[in-house]
């Protein structure tokens, strides 16, 4: 358990942050820019003094305004992930990777450098890796200090697209195995997805809203960016048998609902996550026939909101999930939707790709 | 053993082939350490390890006395010596007493002149000037160098016209011509007082070699005058 | 407070002092430059040479400006004809003994202010239409401008305290070439009068100070103006 | 008209570009990193030296190995942006923006500065602007050294989201206004949509494909961003008049033949570019009814690819442009489709953005 | 090719400079790290008497020394006593008026290397669990290593050109105190012996010209090592 109470002034900007975090899993920091998301896990490695309040961690009192108690960073035991990699030009990558490990746990690298797939660049110096390849040095470099949490700035915010889907299955690896928390600090909705737990949303130097993911992304302290990327709706799901005749997932969202995910990889019995993005969800009285789309449900109007742009949102209730459909004014008036209504909500099974939790 | 000479600068030449010569009949190592004789002083007071020390006057002799518990007996007049007036090229018949041949000469340049505050040739040089009435219009015209040598490079290198140095310097360099010997009443009688400054058997023999016969030989050819020995 | 023998050495030494720097300085950034954004062969030579007065000892230094600049010498002559400049024993010739030995310090400090300005900033000034020489005085130099600042301050430090080749070259000529190290120095070898030496130090130093803390105000100034 | 013919060796990379680019409108410059883009741009303008070869634009040689002629980047008349924006950091906005700005053009600079909004900005320094306004500072400065060229380097490359939707409608603004060629280089889909008429895909230092951004959209030298991105289609449509009641904009691809569009600011008949994502395209034999979906078109089946994962990709002839369906194996099979079979396509209204050209 | 006596000059001259650098060194490298990456009271000052040397007339220096470190000095006193350590006119003492009068330079490119070394890589050592002593010496100090060598080969070049502060200190001995440039100074004010004190010069600028070829071999090395 993470509690944290501390208030610092940098320069113009006061942050003043009061919030326990669980002691285990990928718990999200999400927030725009200058909101205070690197400063708040500065402080909690030691690198920024707060100016008053305190920060506990699993019983052990990193700082205490009170009492005058500031532990030092190296005495924190708390692994750090950059979003630049801050590697040592002057070591080896091997070097890099052992430079804050004990010595009795040096047998350790050669697992990090597996689960990093790293292990062709021991030798190299940071000069020569690509921005990807040295974000996995950092992050072993991390690990190995076995460190009892895990901070990480951004990891993937300096890498292009398609270094960022090459780290982020590392990512998750880590997120899964990993016996620690780890705090992930992020702007991108994606990371979001495939790896937090628990979420922390931070603005102006404050704790805005704090859940789990499903919880928060419904709240308004997300409405930001949900307007910047386009609304969706997150459902949680158990993974069903995979039909062999077409190799379709079916994910339940309960006893007799569920919905296709073209998704294979997923094995059964697994907890998932699915994004639905509104645009995505289209409505109908009737239940159509004979077309490509595999999802064709049943729903309740749950809220009918207008939108700017002659455009409509619809809430429906799926299974006591909610599920949200955006769509045109003019569809809405000519359907006649009303809230309490039942309808049928079509999604092709191609859009619904299930994240495993 | 080795003997530790520290000696005025305008010595140097002479003291060197002194010092072959002695080393050529004796196993003793000569070092000799040359500066201006202040410079000297100053050091051997601190502790400097000399034996032997030899100042171009006796102000700066006294210093030393002064400043180390040694027996004032320990020091002896060793050599003499006479200031003249150099110039780079040759010239005739300059009147060390007239104003008109000193500005004549000069013109906008200056006379150089070892400093006159603490460099025995300078100290020599004002004295003489002043005797002969002319310092008081020469005061602003000298370029004070740190010991007698630097002035004569001066000459040498055409930077000045007109050098106060020792007659010895005049005659070691080939650049530079006598003009005038200043009259040996214009300035305290320029002595080299030798100083025994240690015990060992070694300095002894070197001292004692200073006065002899090969050693006035060379001193002669260099034109210093010799002082006999006192004890 | 000081008394005239002081301020005329103070002022002397001021006076020097700053004409080394001043004077030296164009040439400074230009050889600054040379060696830091150009590859030429002799390269290597050059830096040797800009470093020479640093590794002889000043009284060498002194030597051979007496041999290159006396009224006799290969540049004294014709200095002295053509332009009726003359460097022996005048206050213009502690300039120049104090610029020559002042120099590679300089250089260095400047060099390497030129080695950190971002070429990607020089090519973007290409890319909007400006030639190599205007590149060079609205972006290099006022980019080098710290750097130059820590030069100057140096080489005046390095200035104020330059005694061997001073004496050298131009004699200790109270009111002309007495800059304050001579007249401490004469005052250091004159028994009885260490105090006089010791004022005298003590305003170089306050003097040397002064300019330490001078430029690193002016520093502090440079960088808070662009915020 | 700018003619290329050059090659280079960087390190162990050999470029050879050949190719004619109209000497107007937006050239899209596309590639990879590290397949040459920044170093075919450096080499238009005069910052690196190609081994050999010629370029000549609007009859000027800017270089020729063979006759020696170089002519210096000052005097090549070419405004380039930077990736990251190269403010001289000692000039306030108004003096970085008049640097390369001759005398007696200084009157233009209060066009160009509420062009690119940054009039608030003039007396301040760079420090003090952020990304996005430094970027648009640099885009000023080159604007007003009155160029005969515009080369711009990823100018987005190093903003967050946000920070590049505010900068797209500058450029796109710019691009439409421009008389003179500009050559964008970027490796984002969203950018060459919105800005670019004409497309260069580079690949390992060499022209892989040139031609309008449609006929190179669906080209194999597209391929592996496709891949990446999703499979979508480009549409070309001219914009008729908006529908008063429910305020959609039908977007005409040929008589008798329109698609509903959300997008409200299209003035009517301009030529719009319209990118259909696949993924959005739903098929079915009959005509659904009473449902929110706008658009439901008759097309052909022209091609069924089936690919990986259970997925099948139908290409349809939409009033003579192609337009593609991705639908799941099981769909298919069910529906059973064939090859120049006539079906619905359903696409919602919501999806379909207009791009004006 | 060289004379005995000119061995001997040499000999010593390397002596001497490369005990003066290698002896400063670690005191040059901890002042150039406490004024890069420390903020405390009187910063300015010990700034300022680090520049002392350098502001001094190197006569003035060796004056100073000599009042500290002769047999009857403040120092010298106690030092004779109590470790047996004589630094009046031997080489040990013209070591250290080298090392004194070189001081200024060597802090001055180390500190700056310092300032250059980026703090992220610091406090990421930090978070590495590393101690700031560890964090000092494994990560701050490889990475000023080049500012290290600049400061050295500037220190040493300062030292064999020094002359003023050592025949102050330690007077002008041969063999024991007669560097290159004190014998080239005796042969300069030697009438005729122009030519000894000119091979000596060219001894002496070779010497430091190799010195600075060296390192900037030893710079280009270490680049390319790390590629
Ligand atoms: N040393 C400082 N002095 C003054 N202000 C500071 C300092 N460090 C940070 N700030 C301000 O504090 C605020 C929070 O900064 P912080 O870096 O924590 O934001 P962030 O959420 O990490 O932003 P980003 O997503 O851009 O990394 C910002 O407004 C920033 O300008
Ligand atoms: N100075 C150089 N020396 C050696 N190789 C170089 C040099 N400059 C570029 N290269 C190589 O040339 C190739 C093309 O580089 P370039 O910067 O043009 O690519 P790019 O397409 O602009 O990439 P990006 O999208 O990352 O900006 C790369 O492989 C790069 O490593
Ligand atoms: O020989 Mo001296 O001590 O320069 O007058
Ligand atoms: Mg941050
Ligand atoms: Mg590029």
């Amino acid at each position: 358990m993470l509690s944290l109470k501390i208030s610092k002034q940098l320069g113009q900007c006061a942050l003043d942050f009061h919030c326990d975090l669980p002691g285990h899993g990928v718990i999200g920091v999400f927030g725009v820019s200058g909101s205070g998301k690197t400063s708040l896990i500065n402080m909690i490695a030691g690198l920024i003094t707060p100016d008053s309040g305190s920060i506990t961690f699993a019983g052990q009192c990193f700082f205490d305004g009170n009492k005058g108690l500031n532990l030092a960073p190296e005495r924190r035991r708390i692994g750090y992930v950059f979003q630049d990699a801050r590697l040592f030009p002057h070591y080896t990558v091997q070097g890099n990777l052992l430079y804050g490990c004990p010595k009795e746990e040096q047998d350790k690298l050669s697992e990090v450098v597996e689960l990093l797939g790293i292990a062709h660049l021991l030798s190299r110096f940071p000069e020569q890796l690509s921005g990807g390849e040295k974000q996995r040095v950092a992050i072993g470099r991390a690990l190995l200090t076995q460190p009892e949490m895990l901070l990480m700035d951004e990891p993937l915010a300096a890498l292009d697209q398609p270094r960022k889907q090459e780290l982020l299955p590392y990512l998750k690896r880590i997120a899964k195995r990993s016996q620690i928390p780890i705090l992930y600090v992020t702007h991108q909705q994606q990371e979001l997805l495939q790896l937090v737990d628990e979420l922390l949303v931070v603005s102006d130097g404050q704790v805005a809203c704090q859940g789990t993911l499903e919880e928060v992304w419904n709240s308004p302290a997300m409405l930001p960016w949900q307007q910047a990327e386009g609304v969706s709706s997150l459902l949680l799901a158990k993974v069903m048998q995979q039909d062999e005749r077409h190799g379709m997932t079916p994910l339940s969202l309960a006893p007799e609902c569920h919905l296709w995910s073209s998704e294979v990889s997923l094995a059964p019995e697994q907890q998932v996550r699915l994004k639905v993005a509104a645009k995505d969800v289209a409505l109908s009285r009737s239940k159509p026939e004979g077309t490509s789309m595999r999802n064709i449900v049943a729903a309740t109007i749950t809220d009918i909101e207008v939108l700017a742009q002659q455009q409509v949102m619809v809430s429906l209730n799926l299974a006591e999930q909610v599920i949200k459909a955006q769509i045109t004014l003019w569809a809405q008036q000519e359907m006649k939707l009303q809230v309490g209504e039942q309808v049928y909500a079509l999604i092709k099974g191609i859009n619904l790709q299930g994240v495993a939790l | 053993a080795s003997v530790k000479v520290f000696a005025a600068a305008s010595l140097s030449p002479a003291l060197q082939q002194i010092i072959e010569r002695y080393e050529q009949l004796h196993d003793d190592d000569i070092v000799l350490v040359s500066g201006a004789s202040s410079a000297l002083a100053r050091q051997v007071s601190q502790g400097a390890p000399a034996d032997i020390y030899v100042s171009a006057n006796q102000a700066w002799m006294q210093y030393v006395l002064d400043n180390t518990a040694i027996n004032t007996a320990k020091s002896q007049p060793w050599l003499g010596n006479q200031l003249v007036l150099v110039a780079s090229g040759p010239q005739q018949g300059f009147d060390v007493t007239s104003v008109q041949a000193w500005q004549a000469a000069l013109q906008q340049d200056y006379l150089a002149m070892a400093d006159s505050r603490h460099v025995p040739a300078g100290i020599y040089g004002k004295q003489a000037l002043s005797a002969l009435g002319v310092w008081s219009e020469l005061a602003h015209k000298i370029a004070a160098s740190n010991n007698v040598r630097a002035a004569l490079a001066l000459v040498e290198r055409g930077a000045a016209p007109l050098a106060v140095v020792y007659q010895t310097d005049a005659e070691a360099s080939a650049k530079v011509h006598t003009l005038a010997v200043f009259p040996k009443d214009s300035h305290d009688p320029i002595i080299y007082p030798a100083l025994l400054l240690s015990e060992t058997r070694a300095s002894a023999r070197f001292y004692d070699f200073l006065w002899s016969q090969q050693a006035l030989a060379t001193l002669s050819q260099h034109s210093f005058e010799v002082f006999p020995r006192v004890n | 407070m000081l008394t005239d023998y002081e301020w005329q050495a103070l002022a002397l030494s001021l006076k020097v002092s700053s004409v080394a720097v001043a004077a030296s300085l164009p040439v400074g950034i230009l050889v600054a430059w040379v060696l830091a954004k150009k590859e030429f062969w002799g390269k290597s030579l050059l830096n040797s040479v800009v470093h020479l007065p640093l590794v002889l000892p000043p009284v060498v230094t002194g030597y051979l400006l007496l041999l290159l600049f006396s009224r006799n010498g290969m540049l004294g002559q014709p200095l002295q004809q053509w332009f009726g400049l003359s460097f022996a024993f005048s206050w213009q010739g502690a300039a120049l003994a104090a610029a020559v030995v002042a120099f590679p310090l300089m250089v260095r400090a400047i060099r390497q202010a030129f080695e950190n300005v971002d070429p990607k900033l020089e090519q973007a000034a290409r890319t909007l239409g400006a030639s190599p020489f205007k590149v060079f005085y609205t972006i290099s130099l006022p980019l080098v401008y710290p750097g130059i600042l820590a030069g100057m301050v140096l080489a005046f430090a390095r200035s104020l305290g330059e005694f061997g080749a001073t004496i050298t070259f131009v004699s200790n000529i109270p009111e002309q070439t007495q800059t304050l190290p001579l007249a401490m120095f004469s005052f250091i070898e004159t028994p009885g009068a260490e105090s006089e030496a010791a004022r005298l130090c003590i305003i170089a130093i306050v003097l040397s100070i002064t300019a330490l803390l001078a430029s690193e105000w002016l520093l502090r100034r440079n960088h808070q103006e662009r915020r």
